[in-house]
């Protein structure tokens, strides 16, 4: 491919993504559900359950007690640790509990409940309150830092790393490409693309205070090629705006796991980041079109991440759409707000149905990474997944050819199933991002992912090696 | 509000793909070769066909009896090794001879080694070289297609033995590398051998309903092309070589391709996912490895065939090929 | 093992029973298994090689026991080997005297039992720690274990290959022979089954 | 000094079995050994008699080297068959050669001038049972005796049961059947030619 | 030219088509017991390799130089075995001593080998095979290892697979490892009658 | 005449004894000094195992020898009893040797599953459908309430070498008849439910549950879970509440009346009796506690 970087520049924009990455899968989009809803104002929540922990890195401490009184945007956790980022209450009102409340993914885990006041005024979506002028040389790079990390930012994209050690200049590992992922490869998932039609100028600002931070020369900004309105749009914007210079938009072919930050820097630099790596180490840094507009906001305005943009969808929901939800408001709370479930859902997930956690205590709080609730019928997830009917591996290789990081699903699968760690480790296991497409695959149904990710937990219980 | 919920890891949707669709397809891709093998062979074929067929059913549903699994008759693929197993069968041979070799086929070949997916080599297979080596004089001899007055020599009672032991293209051809001459007269039989009205195993003989078969799985992609495509390529190649080498003693390479079990193993024997690799590069090794070793037997050996043993003798050395083919990570190998 | 006198008898009789079936050499030790695949295509040969091991056995113990308290350590192994290849020696001599015809059939594996690893086990496990009784007892029981199972394996693959047993013809004349079972096949096969058919037994008792 | 001591002290044992068992060994051997030879020449005795039904005893005669087909040197024992009368009968040798898996050892028996075969019978072979084992089968060993002692030729079809150079192949093992033809011809003919040369025989007749 | 022809079919003939685990039944204990892990499996093979190979030479030699035509005779089931035991001893302790490395990788190997009977199985059917030339012997002996390490590295590598399976659990082990067997002796009937 | 035979006898024998002789003291003279000189230190354990093998290097064992198998033992416990000559006589052996280097003071740890709460106490907020596994289903939030309790897919039982666990209708139950103490389980469970207790007396008291939820939570998402009322900890000290969970000092433990009355006391029956003669854990009562109130 040459060199694939200089090629964008010198190209017109074309909205048929040529880069793509080997293996992936297409799973039915079913975008057309949400996707012209434009970001609606979410529900007026009367308690807000605010996990301690929506990021990776340490927990948050409570800064207050039971019984205290909050304002909206008031910081109410935080941890001294460098890989961390502070919490904030999306409401106004009284601390009505310091309880454990469901997590999605840590099952039960602290979080302050606040009970808001009659009269709290919720934060409405604003079109774009950004414009194409932005210009970033007003705020130094410490200072953009340090809004991040006051602000709570972390990734928005799904891990929830804390944007903060994201941006920031590293000596180990110094910084020359920015990957900014506007792909939304999962399938119903469309609150990356509303933000990019709609905050367009929001998203470019905070692309530009990003870049300012990291020091990155070039920013690629990598959009699936199914949505040629956002790529027209953002590269409008970028032809407009001033520093545009090493700003592209790179439209990448539309394939499931596409958004993956290591497919996304294979398919537009043609580099690998190494297994069990990560792309800083290969100088690159990849930020999701949501966070970097919660960069803008936290920079200029000095608002701290208490609301974002979720997709609530799936056929059972009555008005699936795009919401502007604060943080802390509970699964249920948010299902009842777009209506209520119409027909028998089977599954209420958080995230999209390729790489989603299907929840069972619906008064799980919405957290930073909350992209999208979907609700999926019987009829979506299928029979054969229903009723879980599996027959055995025919090897048909199909796990293999979808896999993005070139594994040997079944190997580590069939390994992890007989308990034999140390071949799943030979099989590269650790590799595993967990993206699904095995699982998608597979005609005889095996949840190669779920032995995958249990064969992951076993072997870092192993590494701990718990005291006796 | 919502009841009956479910949870599971992700993902929560699945191709609508099962291994019995797999399974049918394979199955309405025999269906070409199965109606050729009724068509030359008549109503006998159909009756060794639909025995292989019901004793490996039947079969299969008693080993998971006695060994107290859950009855796996759903998934077809018992039907799949019943009909392949018949295909590779001579014409003339006894239903009880049928049934001995289906049985073993699922019994052994399959069940033993845990059922679907667990077996090392190709159930089919295996029965049919058991049934070779237990009654062998009824495994080679062949009858000539119902619909012909060949050119080959006739079948008849009083030119009975050698007349049917040379019936089969193939075995014109090993006598022709024997005699160093006579190759000739195999590669007339090109046409024959692509319609199928020569001597053979029920379903080797025509050539064009296998290419039918194979060219819907491939479409499907049910299988995998690297396969056949190997297969293929590295018969034609070897028997090119000794074509060339002395066109009178060997058999042209389209000869070596369309006649025997070539085209049957290519596309459905060869193919069988759970006894080749995974791997790209395992196919490709694979595939290879069973043109080469065909033709070896076929040019070098003593049996005028050589696909069983060749795809048995890959089969034993897949699980080698698959860890020589190990793949290795889009990022590389993990440095610690 | 006790040295209680009340309890000898039925320790001779445990230690018998076994070789028969509970230590059963192919089936439990899975020792010894080249004769026993080699040597049962027909009862007959089977029977003979059974009867050669039971000879060694027998001596090799009663030698090995006999001189149990006379052993050094680093010289065990030699002399053990010593004993039972004479004793392989002079079967094989008896065979080829007596019996040519299955002497022939037998061929290299009647001294094969040499390495045999009932014999050497027999003589490290048993002979070398007990008193001639017991050994004695220990070497008929295994010998006899060894024996019968190379002889139901053998009857298996007789029946089936030639439709006799014994070359006494049992199956109506129609059946045509399964040749398979005569060859190498027959013999993994057999034996594969049987052990796991033996296997499921066990595992019910228990 | 004291080395030798220890020697003595780990040994003695092992010593002295080993002269014992050694002992122990000969003494059987000495005793059964003269059976185990005549159960050779019974064999043989038999196997040649079977052939040559007239002989009443077998003779030593000369051992001789021949060339197989594949330039393997192969060793060759020639017995002279005499009657009950003495007088010879025919000749009888062994000879080997490839078969289909392995060797195939054969005892041949001709006449007494080399001019009709008495039949053959084989010593060792592992050919496939069910197919070329067939060569141990009367139907087709027949078919080998009072052909003529010249080259015999192998055919797919004929009739088997009449004399004459032409040897129908067993059916599906004509490799086997090859083989057998190979070795006999092969041999005869060299046989034949050494013995000649040495004067074992004369052309005369 | 010929005799590089025959020894070459030889070896060919003794590492494919008369292979002494497929058609002698020699060596099953280990091909049963140590075929396990691939790794394993080639350190075995290689062992035997070395030690079929030493012991053919030796014991052809012996055979030829002392015992043949003399009353000892007798006593060659004897001199056999004890030369057997008696150098692969030495070389063990020699390796273990010397090369430490060496022996960790293939020596391990070395004292099973005794007892098996691959090894006694050959120099006796180098003898039944009337082979009067040494180095006929020595290839001849050197194919039969190559023939033992293949076999046991391909039933190594589908027990491998097979520990991933769902075997019954009774015909786990040895059982399934005898089945597998049996069917690769099938499978390499496909070479019979190519050498002869 | 006798005398003549037996000359002759001997006559033709002696070749055969003195080669015998020659390579008996030959050998013996080569292992000897071999042995000698090619001496290699070896860890004492290890020589002692290869002591009570059987040293038939059959390769029964799946190693190379009994060498091997002897070093691969030493290292790796797990692999006692493969060793078919040997059989269980060897195993024990081994085990003897083996254990002689694992030095314990104290009682023997047994182990005590902290979670009583069978398939009915609990209470499912959904339906499973994963992997049948603890350790996959614990990877999954909320697949049943309460997130400390068992969940009784058998990671442990299958740990358990000595089939000394058994998951009895959602809840696993350790049978100390057949238990060796050897801690697989403890570290098998995701949820660390299992905890290896120091056994001062045949049976010990222990309070079966892990939850830190508050008692109202906890009550809704379990039947028989602490609560965290207090009511143990103001019988004896040697029971204390913390974080809405009672514990018992094991080192303190002792079957007093104190203890006896905070046993029966407990609203939920959540403290149980454990080991190999304890009855069955009492029913629950029904009716909430008054201390509570
Ligand atoms: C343990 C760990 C350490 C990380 N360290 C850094 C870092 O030093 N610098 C950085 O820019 N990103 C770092 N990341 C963030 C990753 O690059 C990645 O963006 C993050 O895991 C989110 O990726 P995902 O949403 O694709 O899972 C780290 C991530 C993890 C899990
Ligand atoms: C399989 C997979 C698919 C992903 N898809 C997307 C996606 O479509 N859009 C996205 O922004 N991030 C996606 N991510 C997360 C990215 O890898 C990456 O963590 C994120 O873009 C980093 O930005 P953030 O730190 O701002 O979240 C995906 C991750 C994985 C493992
Ligand atoms: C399992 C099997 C074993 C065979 N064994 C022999 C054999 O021992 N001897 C032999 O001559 N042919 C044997 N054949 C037959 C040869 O493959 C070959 O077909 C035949 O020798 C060619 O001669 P034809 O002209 O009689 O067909 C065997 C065939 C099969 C399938
Ligand atoms: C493409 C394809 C080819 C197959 N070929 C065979 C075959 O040659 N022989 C056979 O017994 N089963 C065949 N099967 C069926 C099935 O895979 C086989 O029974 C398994 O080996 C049993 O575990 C095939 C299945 C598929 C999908
Ligand atoms: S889940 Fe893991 S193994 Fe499966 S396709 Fe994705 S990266 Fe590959
Ligand atoms: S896709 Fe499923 S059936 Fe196919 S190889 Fe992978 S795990 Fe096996
Ligand atoms: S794993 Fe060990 S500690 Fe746990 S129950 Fe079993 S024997 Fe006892
Ligand atoms: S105790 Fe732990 S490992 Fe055992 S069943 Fe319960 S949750 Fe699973
Ligand atoms: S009996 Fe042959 S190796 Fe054990």
């Amino acid at each position: 491919m040459g060199n694939p970087a200089s090629n964008i520049l010198s190209m017109k924009i074309a909205t048929k993504g040529i880069f793509t990455f080997a293996g992936g899968t297409h799973p039915p989009q079913s975008k057309e559900l949400t996707a012209e809803s434009e970001i609606q104002r979410g529900p007026a929540v009367k308690q807000a359950a605010v996990m301690l922990s929506q990021h990776l890195g340490a927990a948050c401490q409570p800064l207050l007690r039971k019984g205290n009184m909050v304002q909206a945007g008031q910081k109410i956790g935080d941890s001294d640790a460098f890989v961390s980022a502070p919490v904030h209450s999306p409401i106004s009102g009284k601390v009505k509990d310091i309880a454990l409340q469901s997590h999605t993914v840590l099952g039960r885990s602290p979080a302050i409940i606040i009970e808001a006041y009659e009269h709290n005024p919720t934060k409405r979506p604003v079109a774009d309150k950004f414009t194409e002028e932005f210009d970033e040389n007003k705020y130094s790079a410490e200072q953009i830092c340090d809004a991040v990390r006051q602000a709570g930012i972390v990734g928005m994209g799904g891990a929830g790393f804390p944007t903060r050690v994201k941006i920031e200049p590293n000596p180990q590992f110094p910084k020359e490409t920015m990957i900014i992922n506007g792909c939304e490869c999962e399938p119903y998932i469309t609150c990356d693309y509303r933000i990019m039609l709609e905050w367009t100028n929001q998203i470019m600002a905070g692309i530009k205070l990003a870049r300012k931070a990291s020091g990155c020369s070039q920013v690629l900004i990598g959009i699936e090629d199914n949505k040629p309105e956002a790529i027209e749009v953002m590269s409008t914007v970028i032809e407009k705006s001033p520093n545009r210079d090493g700003i592209k938009v790179v439209p990448v072919k539309t394939k499931y796991p596409q958004g993956g930050e290591r497919q996304l820097i294979q398919a537009i630099l043609n580099k690998n980041v190494p297994t069990g790596g990560i792309p800083p180490m290969i100088g690159i840094v990849v930020l999701n079109v949501a966070t970097a507009a919660a960069i803008a906001e936290a920079v200029v305005d000095n608002t701290p991440l208490t609301h974002r943009v979720v997709t609530v969808t799936g056929e059972a929901i009555d008005e699936p759409g795009n919401y502007y939800v604060p943080i802390g408001t509970s699964v249920e709370e948010l299902i009842e707000f777009c209506g209520g479930v119409t027909q028998k859902s089977a599954k209420v997930i958080v995230g999209g149905p390729m790489m989603g956690i299907a929840i069972a205590d619906l008064t799980t709080p919405i957290t930073k990474t909350t992209g999208a609730i979907t609700v999926l019928t019987k009829e979506q997830i299928g029979k054969a997944k229903f009723e879980r009917q599996q027959t055995p591996c025919i090897r048909c290789g199909r796990c293999l050819e979808v896999c993005p990081e070139h594994l040997n699903p079944t190997k580590i699968a069939h390994a992890v199933k007989n308990n034999l760690l140390d071949v799943a480790e030979s099989y590269y296991i650790s590799g595993c991002m967990e993206c699904g497409c095995c699982s998608y695959v597979c005609p005889a149904n095996i949840e190669l992912t779920g032995y995958i990710r249990t064969g992951k937990i076993f072997l870092a219980r192993q590494k701990k090696k718990i005291p006796e | 509000m919502l009841t009956d919920l479910r949870v599971s890891c992700a993902p929560h949707i699945s191709k609508p793909l099962s291994t019995r669709s797999v399974m049918i397809d394979v199955i309405i891709g025999l269906v070409p070769a199965v109606v050729a093998a009724g068509y030359y062979f008549r109503i006998y074929a159909l009756i060794l066909t639909s025995t292989c067929v019901i004793s490996a059913v039947v079969t299969e549903w008693l080993c998971n009896k006695i060994l107290k699994k859950p009855n796996s008759l759903d998934d077809f693929s018992a039907v799949v090794t019943g009909i392949i197993l018949a295909l590779s069968l001579p014409p003339s041979l006894p239903i009880w001879a049928a049934i001995i070799g289906s049985v073993f086929s699922i019994a052994i070949g399959k069940m033993v080694f845990g059922g679907l997916g667990s077996n090392i080599f190709n159930p089919a297979m295996a029965g049919r070289a058991f049934l070779t080596a237990c009654f062998g004089m009824l495994m080679t001899s062949w009858t000539v297609p119902a619909t012909i007055d060949t050119t080959m020599p006739k079948i008849s009672a009083e030119n009975t033995i050698h007349a049917r032991t040379q019936a089969t293209p193939l075995a014109w051809s090993k006598q022709a590398i024997k005699t160093k001459t006579g190759a000739e007269v195999v590669n007339e039989q090109f046409k024959d051998t692509f319609t199928g009205e020569v001597g053979g195993c029920l379903g080797e003989t025509s050539a064009v309903a296998l290419l039918l078969g194979g060219l819907y799985l491939l479409i499907r992609q049910t299988i995998a092309w690297r396969i056949p495509l190997a297969v293929l390529a590295s018969a034609f190649v070897f028997s090119a070589i000794g074509y060339l080498t002395d066109n009178t003693a060997y058999a042209s390479p389209l000869t070596h391709l369309t006649s025997g079990g070539m085209l049957l193993c290519a596309f459905f024997i060869a193919t069988d996912p759970v006894t080749a690799p995974l791997t790209g590069r395992g196919m490709w090794i694979f595939g290879i490895g069973v043109g080469a070793i065909t033709m070896l037997i076929r040019i070098v050996g003593e049996y005028p065939e050589g696909i069983m043993y060749a795809v048995l003798l890959m089969n034993a050395v897949t699980p080698l090929i698959d860890r020589l083919c190990k793949r290795i990570p889009a990022g590389g190998k993990p440095s610690a | 093992m006790t040295n209680e006198p009340q309890a000898t008898s039925v320790l001779y009789k445990q230690t018998l029973i076994a070789g028969l079936w509970r230590e059963n050499p192919v089936f439990r030790l899975l020792l010894g298994m080249c004769p026993t695949l080699a040597v049962t295509a027909a009862v007959k040969p089977a029977l003979t090689m059974g009867l050669s091991v039971i000879f060694v056995l027998f001596c090799s113990n009663i030698v090995v026991s006999l001189m149990r308290n006379l052993l050094k350590p680093h010289l065990r192994i030699l002399m053990f080997t010593l004993t039972i290849s004479t004793f392989v020696t002079i079967a094989d001599l008896f065979l080829k005297a007596f019996q040519p015809r299955m002497s022939e059939i037998l061929g290299p594996y009647v001294p094969l039992i040499i390495v045999n690893c009932i014999i050497i086990c027999r003589a490290e496990a048993c002979a070398s720690k007990n008193p001639l009784l017991t050994s004695i007892i220990d070497a008929i029981g295994m010998g006899i274990g060894f024996t019968l199972t190379l002889c139901v394996l053998a009857g298996i693959r007789e029946i089936l290959s030639t439709g006799a047993v014994w070359e006494i013809p049992i199956l109506p004349a129609a059946f045509v022979p399964w040749t398979a079972m005569r060859m190498p096949v027959g013999a993994f096969l057999t034996l594969g089954l049987l052990l796991g058919l033996v296997n499921a037994i066990t595992k019910r008792k228990a | 000094m004291p080395k030798i001591k220890y020697f003595f002290q780990q040994s003695w044992l092992l010593i002295i079995s080993s002269f014992c068992f050694g002992l122990l060994i000969a003494i059987t051997n000495a005793a059964w050994s003269p059976r185990i030879v005549q159960n050779k020449i019974d064999k043989l005795n038999r196997l040649m008699g079977g052939l040559l039904p007239k002989a009443h005893n077998f003779q030593l005669q000369t051992e001789l080297e021949i060339e197989s087909a594949k330039g393997k040197k192969v060793k060759s024992t020639i017995y002279k068959a005499l009657s009950d009368a003495g007088e010879c009968v025919g000749l009888a040798f062994n000879t080997s050669g490839p078969g289909f898996a392995d060797r195939i050892e054969l005892v041949v028996a001709v006449d007494d001038n080399f001019q009709n075969f008495a039949g053959y019978a084989v010593l060792a072979s592992n050919e496939t049972p069910g197919f070329g084992d067939q060569i141990k089968l009367p139907y087709y060993r027949n078919q080998f005796i009072a052909a003529p002692a010249a080259k015999l030729e192998l055919v797919k079809t004929g009739n088997a049961e009449k004399i004459d150079p032409e040897i129908v192949a067993i059916t599906g093992a004509t490799v086997s059947s090859e083989a057998v033809l190979e070795i006999i011809n092969n041999s005869i003919t060299q046989i034949k030619d050494q013995m000649l040369k040495k004067g074992l025989i004369s052309n005369d007749k | 030219m010929d005799t590089l022809n025959i020894l070459l079919t030889g070896f060919i003939s003794i590492v494919i088509i008369n292979n002494l685990v497929f058609t002698k039944f020699l060596g099953i204990c280990p091909y049963l017991g140590v075929s396990g892990r691939i790794d394993m499996a080639f350190g075995m093979g290689m062992a035997v390799t070395f030690v079929v190979t030493l012991s053919g030479t030796l014991t052809w030699l012996i055979d030829h130089l002392i015992l043949l035509g003399t009353p000892l005779e007798v006593t060659r089931y004897v001199c056999f075995i004890l030369v057997i035991a008696g150098a692969v001893q030495l070389v063990e302790m020699y390796l273990r001593k010397f090369f430490p490395s060496l022996y960790e990788s293939f020596g391990i190997f070395l004292p099973l080998i005794t007892t098996n009977c691959a090894i006694l199985g050959l120099c006796l059917f180098i003898n039944l095979w009337g082979i009067d030339n040494l180095i006929e012997a020595v290839v001849l002996s050197f194919g039969a290892g190559i023939g033992f390490t293949m076999a046991i590295c391909i039933m190594a590598g589908i027990r491998e697979s097979l520990n991933l399976a769902d075997v019954p659990e009774c015909l786990k082990g040895a059982p399934i490892t005898l089945i597998t067997a049996g069917l690769l002796t099938l499978a390499f009937m496909g070479f019979a009658g190519m050498i002869r | 005449m006798i005398l003549a035979d037996i000359f002759q006898l001997w006559n033709s024998s002696w070749p055969a004894g003195m080669t015998m002789l020659a390579l008996g003291t030959g050998f013996a003279i080569v292992l000897l000094i071999a042995s000698e000189k090619l001496k290699v230190k070896i860890d004492p354990k290890i020589e002692q195992i290869h002591q009570a093998l059987p040293k038939v290097d059959c390769g029964a064992c799946g190693f190379a020898g009994c060498g091997s198998y002897a070093k691969a033992v030493a290292e790796k416990p797990a692999l006692i009893g493969k060793c078919a000559p040997g059989g269980p006589e060897t195993a024990g052996k081994i085990a003897e040797i083996l254990s002689l280097h694992i030095s314990d003071s104290g009682p023997a740890r047994k182990p005590m599953v902290h979670c009583r709460a069978q398939t009915d106490d609990k209470t499912y907020f959904a339906t499973y459908q994963g992997i049948r596994t603890c350790i996959a289903a614990n990877a999954l939030a909320n697949v049943q309430a309460c997130k400390f309790g068992c969940l009784g897919f058998s990671d442990c039982v299958s740990a358990c070498k000595f089939n000394a666990l058994h998951v009895i209708d959602g809840l696993a139950v350790v049978d100390y008849e057949k238990c060796t103490g050897c801690g697989a389980c403890s570290k098998a469970c995701p949820r660390n439910l299992i905890e290896m207790v120091p056994f001062s007396q045949e049976n010990m008291m222990t309070v079966a549950c892990r939850s830190y939820e508050n008692g109202k939570t906890t009550r809704s998402m379990c039947k028989v879970g602490c609560i965290g009322c207090g009511l143990c900890a103001k019988q004896t000290e040697i029971f204390a509440v913390e974080d809405n969970l009672a514990r018992l000092d094991y080192d303190k433990y002792q079957l007093t009346g104190q203890t006896k009355t905070a046993f029966d006391k407990c609203p939920t029956g959540v403290i149980v009796l454990c080991g190999p003669t304890a009855p069955a854990p009492r029913q629950p009562s029904r009716k909430p506690a008054s201390a509570t109130a």
